[in-house]
């Protein structure tokens, strides 16, 4: 089991009836109503330890801190239709911290944009599907990133235009902990804040961790909550985790109406294999051999 | 052309309700009526160059062509990446408007010099990059713009030459404007410096020079085309730019003359070498200062040709201004 | 008394006793203890408005709404010697919203770091005193700006080199309101705080104006306070125009050891002249003819 | 070159006590014991490139020499205002380190494809350019930008060519490294594609063409000697450079060749011209895939020269990835 291949998979019909829903997508299949995200969150932890043991990269341990965020989102709350990607009443999702492209490449296939077999491609020689989230060629993908500190002022664009076209879906960025030091983000805060973008939720995934040491050794962020706060957000704080508070949390932001989310996801960064926990060294190692075989034991489905 | 600008851009966002200004809190007095009139195409996103740029990439994606604006350095230094990630990688509608090209703003420092932003920004993929050369043309540049796909530069300076289009002309992105013909030397300008190339070229006829004009508004894509013709046809090429000597518009018409091999019988570039000026000063004084005025572009040009012309005091400018040589 | 030209003025001596003092100053004066920082801050005003007004340039409102401030930081609370402008051990000044430079010369003149005469070359063809603050050939100046959002992070290093080498100096960095919409600030307050650089003092122009509307319309700041001391600072707002308390403040600062101060400056752009107060057009505007008069009329010596 | 990098300047670290290093939150494994024997001279600023650069800034005007790590764009685009006002206009001893020049993240993704840094950088006043051509070039440019005032640049890229320094050799800022000698053509590389241009140089040798190889790992200031002296001594220039062809080295010295008027008998400039890459892979798949591999090289230089060559599969690619003509 030691060989980096995917095995079929069944795509999982994601796509949830939406709390804030406009009605039936354009794609014809119908909604249904519970999902079952955490086989999904599985699968896609999975697929992110193949990826990245496959192409030798880095950040498995970063998709792993979000694959349960990824799986609430794409299988409970984002209301989009994989047979018409580009169909204008969907929700926007923004991955802004970027390095964690396999997980979004991996939830996407698993939610039926494109065929888990392209997963294969992954950091390969010719292929679209670059270390860092891309949209071109990739359907599902809304926003190229990489870069941190993007994500956030491009969705606020998207959610005043939603806004000021009185269209009714909402825009998810999901950030790390350590972007948070770029001073970009905090102009985008401000500005969605003052110009009361309800339809704006920004999820942090507060893993504690950045690339060298801790947040709270780099540039400590608490209180942290109080900063949203300060610049006029509505804030939660969740276990990152867990999927019934992910999934209450997130289908029914806005917390107050007039002003912009912020869901601060309490995770842990390597999440689902023990000895990725907690591990700045996972930020950049890649699961080879036996680390691999233990790792995807680790992640098998349980009996 | 900062005027010429607003004008049209009032016209055409009054056409097409896609159309959309954000200014990262600047224009006052001068998009005021544009804000009041448009209320919902119009937003100061605050003093945050690099969000104002974020935005108009998400607002560009949901349909609209989002034009940003600020002076100088402010809407493309202080968001360069933003401008390359999200705007242009993005083929995004955005549209990024500078208002005081060059040393329009002179007697305001160095923050406020415009002068590396054509080299800075045609290094990039996916962008086109326009810095017209008097009002007539940034107002047909905006409209050309509006029409261009995806991220595009408009570079505006505050020198105020009477525009001299024909009635009858036509603006094209990536085509130069034959502003005066002639066989002797080819000027090429791009800015509004175009207005010191043409009262330069006027002063060169009395001294029996006939020089060609092209306005070369559009830096990216170029029109080799004219250049290479200019080659071929006239009696060599001078470049003339407020702007560095290095890798601006005279080192792309070096490109393209030595990638073609079409070498040009007498070449010379002039722009700025002397680095940052903190000396300050108006804009004239500034171009004077730094051999951009149109006294020094006559010596220059009669130099290179080899020609004597009415030398007063301008010799010692000239050397130190427009040296040639590396 | 419309043409703009300088009357001679005496030069005030205003090095005054530091609060934290390390001992004299290199030039050899003797510090006084008590400066008319009044006085300094009228004439201050007389010369920005004349400055302004001869070189035909903007941001006359700016510097009125820092004069106070910058009377007393050089009269009563900087450590500097004119006669020996690049001492080691002085206090370090750095002006972040440039744009209101002249403000920055005149208090330099003023404070004999330069002739009072050489403030008629503000804004002219040749000159090295540019609109916004530079300081090349001009003693005194630590920092040119011009570009908003600069400042604070040249400050946080140089008070980050003063720690490291257990020097006792301190910097200060005076900023505008509409600056904080800046991000590039945000990242070194969060540094600044990390860092524990209770050397460091930002005092914020908090004028209510940007250059086209207030700053409530633009991106309100409020709760501002709570915004500083969330990423950590400690924080005192006081009357930017009081100079009892603009004195103790600054002179007292740090207000905690361990901690950055934020002092929020609460002032009135335009102060000084009835007719440029709390108005935006002042931003730009150049006092000419009889509204030249009528200014330096206001900024009179009063009987 | 990061590790010969990060070697030197911890030689230079240990006899210095004023050389200090900040990394925005990158350099696992590679700063750590740096970090751990210096920990006066050592700061993580987090990811935070603005302020990292304006605190090195502050600390460079307190005495020291200050340098500033990251990848790719990040040190540089993401603060170029921060560069030009800050560190350039003050002269600043800040020194900026961008790891991963060219395609050496090539599968990271177009955000760390550092692909137009060179252009950007040499149009700001007051700063020095250099991207090394393999280790030993790394580890003396980090001795030199120390010993050069103000603000320097340096690219490191990952490739990892064998360096070719003689025992004897003085490595000098701002002068081209005669890699190889050769009279039919010149060939001018910067950065780690060095090693490309000597294997192709190789190559070469067996179809009978001899080819002088410059390391021209100072792009600002240029040594424009060694480019007239190429001119005039060789059969041509033929530049290569992981990086856009507009405004780069090739640029650089177009201009040097067209501003003294010694005109290469020959001359192509291989470099990227087909924008943004949305494909990725490795350096080495991306350099075979825009021409910048050995096998183009070589091509090209042949197609220059009117020279046949063994060619199979080739020509496809030369004419897609290095066509000359604009
Ligand atoms: C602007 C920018 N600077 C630096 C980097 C390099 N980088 C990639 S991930 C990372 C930090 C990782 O920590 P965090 O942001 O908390 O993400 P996590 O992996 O924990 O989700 C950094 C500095 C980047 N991608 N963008
Ligand atoms: C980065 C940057 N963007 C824009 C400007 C142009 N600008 C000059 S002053 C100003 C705002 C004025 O308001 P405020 O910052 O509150 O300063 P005040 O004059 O009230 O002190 C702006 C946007 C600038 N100087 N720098
Ligand atoms: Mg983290
Ligand atoms: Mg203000």
């Amino acid at each position: 089991m030691s060989a980096a291949r995917y095995e079929s998979s069944t795509v999982v019909d994601t796509r949830a009836h939406h709390a804030n829903g406009t009605g039936a997508r354009p794609g014809g299949h119908a909604p249904e109503s519970l999902k079952d995200t955490t086989a999904l969150a599985r699968r896609v932890r999975q697929h992110v330890v193949r990826m990245t043991s496959k192409g030798v990269s880095a950040h498995v341990g970063s998709c792993l801190s979000i694959a349960d965020i990824m799986a609430v989102l794409y299988g409970e709350v984002l209301n989009v239709d994989p047979a018409v990607p580009q169909w204008t009443e969907r929700d926007r999702f923004i991955l802004s911290k970027g390095h964690a492209g396999a997980c979004v490449y991996a939830t996407l296939a698993e939610s039926g944009f494109f065929p888990i077999s392209r997963l294969d491609d992954h950091y390969q020689n010719g292929s679209n599907l670059s270390g860092h989230v891309s949209h071109k060629g990739i359907p599902g993908v809304e926003l190229s990133t990489g870069s941190l500190g993007h994500g956030l002022s491009v969705g606020a664009g998207m959610a005043l235009g939603a806004k000021t076209d009185g269209q009714r879906h909402r825009v998810f960025v999901l950030m790390s902990d350590g972007e948070c030091d770029e001073g970009s983000n905090w102009e985008a805060i401000l500005f969605a804040a003052h110009h009361k973008l309800d339809n704006l939720i920004a999820i942090v995934d507060y893993n504690k961790l950045q690339s060298l040491k801790s947040v709270e050794e780099t540039l400590a962020l608490e209180p942290f909550a109080d900063k949203w706060r300060s610049f006029g957000w509505s804030v939660v704080e969740i276990d990152g985790h867990d999927h019934a508070s992910l999934k209450s949390t997130l289908s029914s932001a806005p917390i107050e109406s007039g002003k912009p989310t912020c869901v601060i996801a309490h995770t842990v960064k390597g999440k689902g294999v023990s000895f990725m926990e907690h591990s700045v060294l996972w930020h950049y190692r890649t699961a080879c051999g036996d680390e691999y075989d233990a790792a995807m034991l680790e992640l098998e489905p349980p009996l | 052309m900062r005027d010429a600008f607003i004008q049209r851009l009032t016209d055409l966002a009054e056409s097409d309700p896609r159309v959309m200004l954000i200014t990262a809190d600047l224009g006052f007095g001068v998009l005021t009526k544009f804000a009041e009139r448009f209320p919902k195409q119009y937003l100061n996103a605050g003093v945050a160059e690099q969000n104002m740029t974020g935005l108009a990439t998400g607002l560009a994606m949901e349909g609209r062509t989002v034009f940003t604006y600020s002076i100088a350095n402010f809407p493309v230094l202080r968001c360069l990446e933003q401008i390359r990630n999200d705007a242009c990688y993005h083929d995004a509608n955005v549209k990024i408007v500078a208002i005081g090209g060059g040393f329009s703003y002179g007697s305001l420092g160095i923050s406020h010099h415009a002068t590396e932003d054509l080299s800075i920004l045609r290094a990039l993929p996916s962008i086109t990059v326009v810095a017209p050369g008097d009002a007539w043309e940034a107002a047909e540049a905006t409209t050309a713009i509006l029409n261009t796909p995806g991220t595009c530069y408009l570079r505006l300076d505050r020198s105020s030459m009477k525009s001299t289009n024909l009635a009858s002309e036509r603006f094209q992105l990536g085509r130069a404007r034959l502003a005066r013909e002639g066989r002797d030397i080819t000027l090429i300008a791009t800015g509004g410096i175009l207005g010191v190339g043409l009262k330069a070229a006027e002063q060169l006829a009395e001294h029996g020079i006939e020089c060609r004009v092209l306005s070369m508004h559009t830096i990216k894509p170029l029109d080799t085309q004219a250049i290479l013709s200019a080659c071929r046809e006239t009696g060599g090429i001078v470049t003339l730019e407020e702007h560095t000597i290095e890798g601006g518009l005279g080192g792309a018409v070096a490109e393209t003359c030595l990638d073609a091999g079409v070498i040009p019988p007498k070449f010379r570039r002039i722009g700025l070498r002397a680095g940052f000026s903190s000396i300050v000063g108006s804009q004239e004084y500034l171009r004077e200062r730094y051999g951009l005025d149109e006294r020094s572009v006559v010596a220059a040009i009669c130099d290179l040709l080899g020609q004597r012309f009415d030398k007063d005091r301008n010799e010692s400018r000239i050397s130190e201004g427009v040296a040639a040589e590396a």
